[in-house]
């Protein structure tokens, strides 16, 4: 059976509760759900954080997550993959993206969830700017966010 | 015709979201559009498009090699991105 | 500030949702969470199952997952984790266990997660029995858990 | 006096949930403990405790050497653990 890859760009807030459920097939398949959920710092690199701005490439942005759903269940059993990214203005505390990997054992899971948030990190077109009482500046991609990427080159 | 976008930080720099571009104008490929840009349009997008890490999308696909341009393509150029 | 640890062994189901809203703490020093919820397979070796059943050792249980949890925030810098795990009759599709670890960053949530699965299938006094068609067996336990858990020696 | 506990497929082939013994019963250390449950309760005792795979538990914790044993100590044996 072919794994279900489902990808969603938002500018509204979503429920993991949801998002979890709709990774289970009705055959009770599933032994393992691995989810990621990233939240908007109230500080960053010493700055206190009022807000975040998220800009993206509509149209590349779903393709490019689409590819990386689709590497992960070339890599992996996976049986349901899933991310909610969200664009446009954020607060500290929100919620800002949602990997969830189902899969019969736990093992795929992790990694395919991991492998998702390494190259969503490195390969979709987003951007932040951060909003502080000393103005607002575009984030700096970082280093490790690539060398972090990396590391699946080697590997099947 | 080709379609060139700009986003993120460049965008800002730039002060430009997308052009519209006759592939005259363009240049037959990824590298004669870059340089035709930066040459055409001032110091300001010299410095900014000419920077060593911006990185280049053919019709939606991050490119790292010279690609040759064809009529209805979409370019888009950007800052190493930050989402997650 | 000290991480927050918590552990449930219970009868009852739980919610994802409240369960993953305990990690955060009011600040917003978080920037990520990563979970592992695990599911009674409706299939297993071949054999359909019809229900699940977790005997545990209480008293040992809580404090075996305590130390996990101790042990996963010595080795990353975790600002909560929490695991709940069921006992009981459990049917296909139900939800077994949720572990979840909050964060600065995604990395040390995504390691210290899948830590703490792998040395809960190893360390955790828990003990499953399959009923089917054919009759009832308890689960053998899997060369590969062991390994998993293994590997993590080495590293700190 | 030495409280005894048994889990999982253990607990069901001894069908024996727990036990209380005297510390001139129980022996010193759980090796002797270990073959003196074997010894004095018949061949069903001696195949399951005598099982390469058993797990020792002393008061919580898992134990994999031998340790002696005190008055008021929790002792508990079980097969490989199968939850998560």
């Amino acid at each position: 059976m072919r794994p279900v890859l489902e990808v969603s760009v938002q500018e509204t807030d979503f429920d993991i509760r949801v998002l979890q459920q709709s990774l289970l097939c009705d055959e009770s398949r599933v032994g393992g759900v691995a989810t990621f959920t990233g939240y908007v710092r109230a500080h960053s690199e010493q700055r206190g954080v009022a807000s975040l701005y998220l800009e993206h490439y509509p149209g590349m942005t779903e393709r490019s997550i689409l590819a990386i759903l689709e590497e992960s269940a070339g890599r992996w059993p996976v049986l349901s993959a899933r991310v909610v990214h969200r664009v446009g203005e954020l607060a500290p505390g929100e919620q800002i993206v949602w990997v969830g990997v189902s899969s019969a054992h736990r093992d795929a899971a992790f990694a395919a969830c991991e492998f998702i948030m390494d190259y969503l990190k490195t390969r979709a077109p987003f951007w932040k700017k951060e909003r502080s009482g000393q103005g607002e500046h575009w984030v700096d991609a970082r280093d490790s966010d690539a060398e972090r990427a990396d590391r699946w080159q080697g590997q099947q | 015709m080709l379609r060139v976008l700009f986003f993120g930080r460049l965008r800002e720099e730039l002060g430009c979201d997308q052009l519209e571009l006759s592939m005259a104008d363009a240049g037959a490929d990824l590298d004669s559009l870059q340089a035709n840009l930066c040459s055409a349009r001032g110091e300001r997008w010299r410095a900014a498009l000419g920077a060593a890490n911006i990185i280049r999308a053919l019709n939606q696909q991050m490119v790292a090699e010279n690609a040759a341009l064809n009529d209805g393509d979409e370019v888009a150029f950007f800052p190493p991105v930050t989402g997650g």
